[in-house]
């Protein structure tokens, strides 16, 4: 059963970041990206990490993608579908080919192939206490960070000029 | 003559139904067949002698697939959502001394919400000609699916709950984030003014609502130490979370009017300024599927969570069984979830928007802090 | 349940590693670019947890830093998302080949 | 715990088979006669001019903004508020901080979104 999900979901989340990116209207490509997250977080459901998968969810589906596809809506044109985007496509090809190959080669010849999977398994309630104690620096920086983007998106979308 | 052969096209068409029907029942039940294999097998000489109909009822009864299918899952839902519908329209024109729907069905329009459906069921479906049709169509089958997918975590009782999650509150937060993008799928694909601002508007209220409303969920997770929607249920034989977390229970109801777009929140769908806001190209059962269905298996959700939350869920006194409590306090809390459509003006966007960061948010958070000193303190009702 | 082996879940992050650069290199679209780094973070996550889970299966490192990474990619979104904005307002069009001068 | 997920994504797509033959059963039964008024947009009963997808409004961005930091707050919230007193008080500090740090952006926001004449 794992095994056809997983498959499904790898589908799924690969088929859909390639029409995030290949599909000629753009709102389709944002939406289209918004299911390749849900296919990420199907993933973290599949790695016993459900609370990663319902923080993806709510964050990159519930926050992120509709910011995008809001933006996407207000700077999108009519004339982008007509206009061949994509310059360096046999380039761009290449490289990702060649960065499939290579990585791909460098996981198959590690040892991550015996890599075995266990049943023991950590429960999610351990991740409170792990940001707050080990990481609680990060977290404040992480506060600031967010501050501060929201501080200076604002001051860039606004239409005042000195 | 036009008469007899518009009848005669009804009648051709009626027939084309029946045989897609008659093809396609087959291959579900064959598909339940398959389903229900690995649970129990299923005898064809079970259902014929009548002596082990019951057994067999009882057997099928505790299966996924009735779940899903019938009791907290879709049956019930969507009875619920015609209940409630009709519950609206009779409560509020009592309300505003009017009678309300009174011709279907002998007693009061009791039969009401089967006319809606087959009237909306025989509508044309008009899709005006510039709308971008993909979007057009998918956008209300995807808000009730995705609606529906929330109900999978609630918990009629212990015993009768589709998936027991461990992050239950969390999973129906993740789906309320959902709702935004169909909103805005339809809103674009309509390629027209009107939706597009009703859109916009409730995308804005929904963002802008949804975090007092998590927060406000939080208290209760707080003090009870688990997202699992059973666990906090079972914490509350004691003493019920509203006593608890009063302000947080307040904000939640606010909140929860303004993610369904009830009046006095109901901005999006305005008539006076927007005619139908996001919905305005919409018709027929393209229409019913958002309006009629998916907007109130929402409702049931969110009073079906302020129910877990904040009143102690099937909990009540033990001469009635605790599946009726949990749907008497779920009905009492969509009733006053309706009680504002007739009593209160709306609001202006902007204040609107602004009273949820300035003044829920703050008071969310004082709660949420004032519940985490309390669990501090050593108070502990596990 | 039986779990995958863990090689299959790093290939699928490599394969969305791959459209991701694709996206990066080829996209002359601002929006488009934005999606391609997306995917990239994305794929960086699913191997974080990949890893934590299956060779350090009693600890939530992983996830943690999963999560850091995320809310990264929030701001990262919000930010970006704003400049791509101010870009259109002035220029009417998001085409990075075309934002040559830095003046506005 | 991944077959809980299974069992919702069964619910939804039972909901899914539901509602599909809810659009179709009117393309079979319902009457067909388009006319050019039926197929136009709604604009009060006159005739739509311009293109129905026009530039948005963008008074409101800043909420959607502070929307994205907010609900990243709010999620580590929850991982917190599920072990509050393993952390204890010198975790509840860090939230406040945390949050307290947060507000900032609020008001900058709250004062900005509420300017209509920059947006």
């Amino acid at each position: 059963m794992v095994d056809f999900v997983f498959a499904a979901l790898a589908i799924i989340t690969i088929v859909s970041a390639i029409l995030a990116l290949e599909a000629k209207e753009v709102v389709y490509g944002a939406v289209a990206l918004a299911l390749s997250f849900v296919g990420i977080a199907g993933f973290f459901a599949l790695l016993d990490a459900v609370f990663l998968a319902m923080f993806q969810l709510t964050v990159y589906v519930g926050a992120i993608a509709v910011l995008i596809l809001f933006t996407v809506m207000l700077v999108r044109r009519e004339q982008w579908l007509k206009i061949k985007e994509g310059v360096y496509r046999t380039a761009g090809v290449v490289a990702a080919v060649i960065i499939a190959l290579g990585l791909g080669y460098l996981v198959y010849a590690s040892a991550f192939t015996h890599a075995t999977p266990t049943l023991e398994q950590a429960p999610f309630t351990l991740l409170g206490p792990l940001i707050l104690s080990d990481y609680w620096a990060a977290l404040v920086a992480l506060s600031l960070v967010l501050a501060s983007a929201v501080i200076g998106a604002v001051v860039l979308a606004k239409l005042e000029r000195d | 003559m036009a008469l007899i052969r518009n009848l005669l096209e009804f009648l051709i068409r009626i027939a084309i139904l029946v045989v897609i029907i008659i093809i396609l029942i087959p291959i579900l039940l064959l598909a339940a067949y398959h389903l229900l294999g690995p649970t129990f097998p299923i005898e064809p000489s079970m259902l014929l002698d009548p002596s082990e109909t019951l057994a067999f009822t009882l057997k099928l009864m505790d299966t996924d697939l009735f779940r899903i299918t019938v009791f907290p899952g879709f049956t019930f839902v969507a009875l619920y959502a015609a209940i409630a519908g009709l519950w609206e329209r009779k409560l509020l024109a009592k309300m505003q001394l009017r009678v309300g729907p009174l011709y279907a069905g002998r007693f009061e329009g009791i039969l009401q919400p089967i006319a809606d459906v087959l009237k909306l069921l025989s509508k044309e479906l008009v899709i005006p000609k510039v709308v971008d049709r993909f979007f057009y169509i998918l956008a209300p089958l995807l808000t009730v699916i995705i609606a529906t997918a929330a109900v999978a975590v609630i918990p009629v009782t212990d015993k009768w709950v589709i998936a027991r999650s461990d992050v239950g509150v969390l999973v129906i937060f993740a789906v309320l984030g959902f709702f935004p993008i169909t909103a805005l799928m339809a809103a674009w694909s309509s390629n027209s003014r009107y939706p597009l601002l009703g859109g916009l508007r409730a995308l804005h209220q929904m963002v802008s609502y949804e975090i007092p409303l998590i927060l406000s969920a939080l208290a209760p997770v707080v003090y009870a130490g688990s997202l699992n929607l059973i666990d906090i249920v079972r914490v509350q034989s004691s003493v019920w979370f509203i006593l608890l977390a009063p302000v947080s229970a307040i904000v939640f109801l606010v909140c929860a009017l303004a993610e369904l777009e009830r009046i006095p929140f109901d901005l999006p769908e305005a008539e006076p300024e927007l005619v139908s806001g996001w919905l305005t190209e919409y018709g027929g059962m393209n229409f019913g599927l958002i309006l009629g269905i998916a907007v109130y298996i929402k409702l049931y959700v969110l009073s079906a969570l302020f129910t877990l939350l904040f009143l102690g869920g099937w909990l009540g006194p033990a001469f009635l069984p605790p599946e009726f409590w949990f749907i008497l306090k779920s009905f009492i809390v969509t009733t006053l979830l309706l009680i504002p459509r007739g009593v209160f003006p709306r609001l202006r966007i902007d204040l609107l928007l602004k009273q949820s960061w300035a003044r829920y948010l703050i008071l969310a958070l004082l709660n949420l802090l004032v519940a985490a000193l309390v669990v501090l303190s050593g108070f502990s009702l596990r | 349940m039986i779990l995958e082996p863990l090689v299959n879940y790093l290939f699928v992050s490599v394969v969305l590693f791959a459209i991701g650069v694709y996206g990066l290199v080829t996209k002359k679209n601002a929006l488009r670019m934005l999606f391609a780094v997306e995917i990239l973070i994305n794929s960086a996550n699913l191997n974080f947890v990949a890893f934590t889970r299956y060779l350090h299966p009693t600890s939530v490192t992983g996830q943690a830093l999963a999560m850091f990474s995320i809310s990264l990619a929030a701001a990262e979104a919000a930010v970006g998302l704003a400049i791509i904005l101010a870009v259109f307002r002035l220029r009417k069009d998001v085409d990075v080949s075309e934002i040559k001068g830095l003046r506005g | 715990m991944g077959s809980d997920l299974l069992l919702i994504l069964f619910t939804a797509a039972f909901a899914a088979a539901a509602s599909v033959p809810m659009i179709i059963i009117p393309l079979i039964i319902s009457p067909k006669k388009p006319t050019k008024p039926k197929e136009m947009q709604y604009e009060c009963g006159q005739i739509p001019s311009g293109a129905g997808k026009m530039s948005l409004m963008m008074q409101y961005y800043a909420y959607l903004l502070m929307f994205v930091a907010f609900d990243v707050m709010s999620m580590f919230l929850f991982a917190w508020g599920l072990s509050i007193q393993t952390v204890g008080l010198n975790g509840f500090f860090v939230v406040v901080l945390f949050i307290g740090l947060l507000l900032v952006p609020l008001g900058f926001t709250l004062y900005h979104a509420g300017r209509r004449e920059i947006w």
